[in-house]
């Protein structure tokens, strides 16, 4: 048993952390938010360079195979830096899929593109109707000589504006189970709207009017794309709790240090019993979220899917209820200091904030713990 | 115990709400119910229209113009506006600088300001906060140094609430600094127009532009503007804090805001039903309720009391303040949520008045929507200012409990 | 609107309190509790006499024809001195409900008795499988020449051992509506064990082995007795939220001059502000749970069925909620004090725990709220 | 990072399955389970098996008889033995004064007592706390006088538990009253038969013996039994409390109580259908459940760091304690909760070995029902004792927070 980072992934959080401190500041980031595509480009490329990239990737595609404690390591870092580009979406979650169930062609021509910064995804799978469930789907799939052609909307995908392509969920007729497909962002008849969101980032609507696609835009198999659809997303939670984790320990840092130096009355605030006993408690939910973080992280590098869905569900909910504590206490903590926009505390509140709304908020994981926790 | 409203009170609810339907503007309404950016012009106006019909100042005495109304009377008029949407009046003239302006004031200054209040004419703001002095106000230190007929004041203020509107500020400014800190403290109202004076603004969490820094450069003002007495302003300063609690639970909005909340969760569907269906949602909503069923009752206690005795509310406004506060947040908070991953877009322009989503958004996206987590972030000012709930607690802990 | 006690019930208030001071001190109630019947037949005798028997009960029978208030005033007092006596069981549930429901010559038999301290009543309504749901009922009523025949189990029936009569719940069969009858304690086929509480009153299990009653026995109508009897038991739980709310106020009196008086590191920890803020938080939860008896005690008063049940039902949730916290707060912050059975706190604790598990807890009465909350 | 235990580490999971399945009598094991109350022969007798066994101190070096259990070893074995319903070992002889005496105590002593401990011969309590001194503990005033070969001791110590059946006691006493208040204490051992100490039962809130008050008057006390020297009680005072600390987060004990509270909701039966299945209760067990999984790898954190580092655990097991406690808290009173209205009888003898309820009762009062809500009530003292939660806080704001 060992809960350390091994030094590779120390190395990397080290990396990481001088990558923020010198090139993406909290100036640095709120100038790129306000920017046409909310991201840096520039900074794409470094991750590749830095082997971000293609950290979890599989080795055959010029990946570094890494696992889900390494992708712990970095988003962690992301939390604490608020790095807006695109990694959640198109390294862990879409490529994770590709990599996980798409044909060995379709990863030949993807994974690499994605490991050298030439290839950006995005998952369009939620729809207006469907809140937080996977399986909610009301796009349809037709079958075409050529391949299929599919007609529907997904609402708020994430990074769409800077994806290159899609992978879209859809069904034959209703009762059908789902399928996955990929569709390139100059496929005729997908339309993308665009808007920031709470966070800086970017997010937008995908409307597909009879998009045709190939057959091999097929990802996994005909009626089979939810189990790997939620594989997927749970990969990409466990690294949102990450996500979290890292915001929570930057927030902590941050109220600390400010209960130290902040002076009311004479005395630093952080002589005030009642302030201490707060700050201990949100010690306490930091490292208790990052123990939820490590099961989940553990459980989805797992087989046992059962396991996975009830570890990745407890550490959502969990950490949904902890990040809203520290978030909401550390901006309390940090009085009139905590809501305006020029310190980082209220954009780590503010993201922390948008974590909780994605991929299921807690209420929604509860729902899902109880329906896979074995009762005894 | 007798927990109805009194005939006369309940006529005069009939009255309020008479008005309300008559006079208040469809389009202020509807930027107050859907959580809209206010601007300028709708306070104003709404100023204008109550003074027009002799309501501009509810609880003012009738000798400076005002309606005379009991406490009660005032609580029935926010409550029943809240509900129809009428914006809140703002504080900073009405129950900040008049009372003080009433009870310490030159008949002159009484004179020329009140009246200015009342009619919507001057828009004022709050001049308290400095960098260095929040909770411990005591410690500011922007000075005005006498200079004949003037006062030379330099310093900075904070936390300014929507100044750059502002015609007029009143200040706490340091005239002395001998003695206790409280004891060289005066106040004073200062020309927004003067010389010197400069509004910085300060966007708040949500991207809103509602806080401003204001900065003092050598403007002269003159010694006709100093409210009472030189370094007594301490003095006036705690007069115009217990004015200002007795009425600061919000009920009225906490009310629309449930209602509001449930509209919102039925409106919005989770596993292919309405939200409110789900009994989790509808239990965190539940408690919200709850809690503010016992603090309307709570409220009115206070009220009644402070009616009959014919007094300020006593320090158990405070409790007031902490719950209030707590409901205001957690119903913005549970309307976020019920947005699901809609809480996430940031359509800035969904706050102006009259936007309409184009038609691809409005598959998901209804007008209600866009304001909604930007109001949860924005309101955990509710429990930073105006005394933190912290300090609340402290008073409560000293003043009630005796600790 | 006025939210003082009226003069009467001021009187009421003082003369009970003296009552406490002399009478009822710690010392004598833990005596009580370990006595055989666990109450005083005596303070049952002064009751009347202080006209507390005869209070809320309708004036041609001998009562006083006091509100839901006058109710409210004396249960706050029951709470601050723990009095044993079965004063909610008999007077404000049982007398109530036959006030309500039973025919006149019930009526002219037993309220009078009642006001004299010549009859004590018991509700036997729940039963092993119902948990707190009235109309869960398995009890049967078979019609016999002479009037009825009774036959189930009844359990934990509050005050049972000292009941002269018990009220009984019972269904002709399955899908018929409750029928309420008074059974004498000297029924043949009826039998009573008995029990001490956790909060030291007696209760008991109520056997009914085909017992026969007369017509006259039925309380309201065949099949209609729900209604009254969830009446009464809202009555009922009103009155207890205001037992609750006297134990809460008595407890944050209590915690609050110990936190005067201790002293730790040299000074009184009521000087530890995370002990101020927490002292504010049960000040506040009293003042809220006091609003929220008011509502319940209004309520019941009234016409309104759907507003009685809603108000009643908000009233035990939240008061269960926040004498969880008053009473968890002061045994901690009584430290090892809190903990032992010579100083009141734990029993005011106790009291207060086994109260939110009377009449419907505080899962039950959040699920009863939203079924009777209008939404909009 | 890597969550699993080692092959040798889940090979002695197995060996202490296999043991507890042999040897744990069904009578003790029945006891523990249903929560009744534990005899003092139930706990001598299963110290007795394991000192057979070789297991009677885990964590003692094997110079002292000790089974040489790493820190991971022992929680396996707590872990698995509350699972099959052992008993917990005591904490005042094995994991208190043992410790101290192994590190300060002369050859002799050491060869005296510690024998005696393993083999569950004797049986100690902890005399530390007085009247006056609680958390503040430097501030105790029972003396110790010498008087030739002899102390002479006077005062009374309090919250002792479990001090009726003890053999021989550990007390912190004051020798000196020059200095600062730590500097005059010294740690002398006591035996309880020595004339002049007497011990008066304190009941807790759930009616049973637990806990005592113990007088000593003019109790002559053997030089010999100083432990190290004197007036340097409040460093081995300080070094116990590290040892005493590592392993407090209870999770075997927590894990055992999630498991009977879902057996608990399993039975009990709401609207028709079984607790369990009702949802805002299963919520409730969720959050517990999900606490209880946090704070296991938060324990096992910890463990595996003073395992690698070979040092007692640091500041963190505040963090344990806190959450520890609470959980175990919150498990009792979703049991209590669970009973519904069977949570009011006060069945006394239910907590005897072997009781089955009489014919009657049993048709709504299973055999697990009478304990529990006397140990909810009971239970919290777990958030008072070991230093309380409050001190708790204290110590992870100044130690680990710099506050």
């Amino acid at each position: 048993m060992d809960f350390r980072y091994n030094d590779e992934q120390l190395a990397m959080q080290a990396t990481l952390q001088r990558f923020i401190e010198r090139d993406y500041g909290f100036t640095e980031r709120r100038a790129l938010a306000a920017s046409a595509s909310g991201f840096s480009t520039a900074a794409w490329t470094q991750y590749a360079q830095l082997g971000l990239l293609a950290l979890p990737l599989p080795q055959q595609f010029d990946g570094l195979g890494g696992g889900a404690f390494d992708v712990m390591v970095v988003m962690e870092q992301v939390g604490r830096g608020l790095l807006l580009e695109p990694y959640l979406t198109t390294v862990v979650l879409c490529a994770g899929l590709v990599a996980d169930a798409a044909p060995p062609a379709m990863q030949q021509a993807l994974l690499p593109q994605v490991a050298a910064a030439q290839c950006k995804l995005a998952l369009a799978a939620y729809e207006p109707a469907s809140r937080y469930e996977l399986a909610q789907v009301a796009t349809t799939a037709t079958r075409s000589t050529a391949g299929w052609q599919l007609s529907g909307f997904k609402a708020v995908v994430l990074d769409a504006p800077s994806a290159d392509a899609f992978i879209v969920s859809a069904r034959e007729a209703e009762g059908d189970g789902l399928s996955l497909f990929l569709v390139p962002r100059t496929a005729a008849g997908l339309t993308v709207s665009s808007y920031p969101t709470q966070s800086g980032a970017r997010a937008g609507d995908v409307q597909l009017a009879k998009v045709s696609v190939g057959a091999d835009a097929l990802i996994g198999t005909v009626g089979g794309g939810l189990a790997p659809l939620e594989k997927a997303v749970d990969v990409a939670i466990a690294a949102l709790c990450a996500e979290a984790l890292g915001i929570m320990s930057a927030l902590n840092q941050a109220t600390l240090a400010y209960l130290k130096t902040r002076k009311q009355f004479g005395v630093a605030i952080g002589a005030f019993q009642a302030l201490q006993h707060r700050m201990a408690d949100m010690y306490i939910a930091e490292e208790q979220a990052r123990s939820m973080a490590i099961i989940a992280a553990d459980r989805v590098a797992g087989a046992d899917a059962a396991a996975r869905r009830r570890a990745v569900a407890a550490a959502k909910a969990y950490i949904g209820q902890a990040a809203r504590q520290v978030g909401q206490e550390a901006v309390q903590l940090h009085g009139g200091m905590g809501v305006v926009d020029e310190l980082i505390v209220s954009h780590y509140f503010k993201r922390l904030s948008m974590i909780e709304q994605t991929f299921g908020d807690t209420d929604y994981h509860l729902a899902r713990f109880a329906q896979a926790a074995p009762v005894p | 115990m007798d927990l109805r409203f009194t005939p006369e009170e309940e006529a005069f609810r009939t009255e309020v709400r008479a008005f309300l339907a008559a006079e208040l503007p469809a389009d202020i309404r509807e930027n107050v119910l859907l959580g809209r950016r206010l601007r300028k012009d709708d306070v104003v106006r709404w100023q204008k229209i109550l003074f027009r019909h002799g309501w501009g100042a509810g609880m003012w005495p009738t000798r400076f113009g005002g309606a005379g109304w009991s406490v009660v009377q005032q609580h029935i008029f926010d409550e029943e506006g809240a509900a129809a949407g009428a914006p809140g009046q703002l504080p900073f003239a009405l129950r900040m600088v008049a009372p003080v302006l009433m009870t310490f004031a030159t008949p002159a200054q009484q004179a020329y300001f009140l009246p200015r209040i009342l009619s919507g004419q001057d828009w004022w703001c709050q001049g308290y906060s400095e960098p260095g002095a929040g909770s411990d106000l005591a410690s500011l230190r922007t000075s005005a140094v006498r200079d004949g007929d003037h006062y030379v004041v330099n310093g900075q203020k904070t936390w300014n609430t929507l100044g750059q509107y502002a015609d007029w500020i009143f200040c706490l400014v340091r005239t002395s600094s001998e003695g206790r800190a409280q004891q060289g403290i005066s106040f004073l109202l200062i020309d927004m127009k003067t010389p010197g004076v400069s509004v910085r603004p300060i966007v708040m969490l949500d991207g809103e532009h509602e806080i401003n820094d204001i900065f003092f450069a050598d403007v002269r003002v003159p010694v006709a503007n100093l409210v009472g007495e030189e370094n007594k302003g301490w003095t006036y300063a705690k007069f115009l804090l217990e004015h200002e609690r007795t009425n600061n639970a919000g009920i009225g909005n906490c009310k629309r805001e449930l209602a509001r909340l449930k509209q919102i969760a039925a409106g919005q569907r989770a596993g292919g039903r309405p939200l409110i269906e789900d009994q989790r949602f509808r239990d965190r909503i539940t408690q919200v309720e709850l809690e503010l069923m016992a603090l309307e009752i709570t409220n009115l206690r206070v009220l009644s009391k402070a009616h009959r005795e014919a007094q300020p509310a006593g320090p158990e406004v405070s409790l007031l303040k902490i719950r209030g506060s707590e409901i205001i947040q957690r119903l913005a908070e549970l309307q976020m949520q019920a947005l699901g991953h809609d809480a996430l877009p940031y359509v800035r322009e969904g706050l102006d008045a009259g936007w309409t989503p184009d038609p691809l958004l409005s598959q998901h996206f209804p007008a209600y929507a866009p304001p909604l987590s930007g109001r949860y972030f924005n309101y955990r000012k509710t429990s930073i200012y105006a005394g933190s709930n912290e300090i609340q607690k402290n008073i409560i802990a000293k003043m009630i409990l005796g600790l």
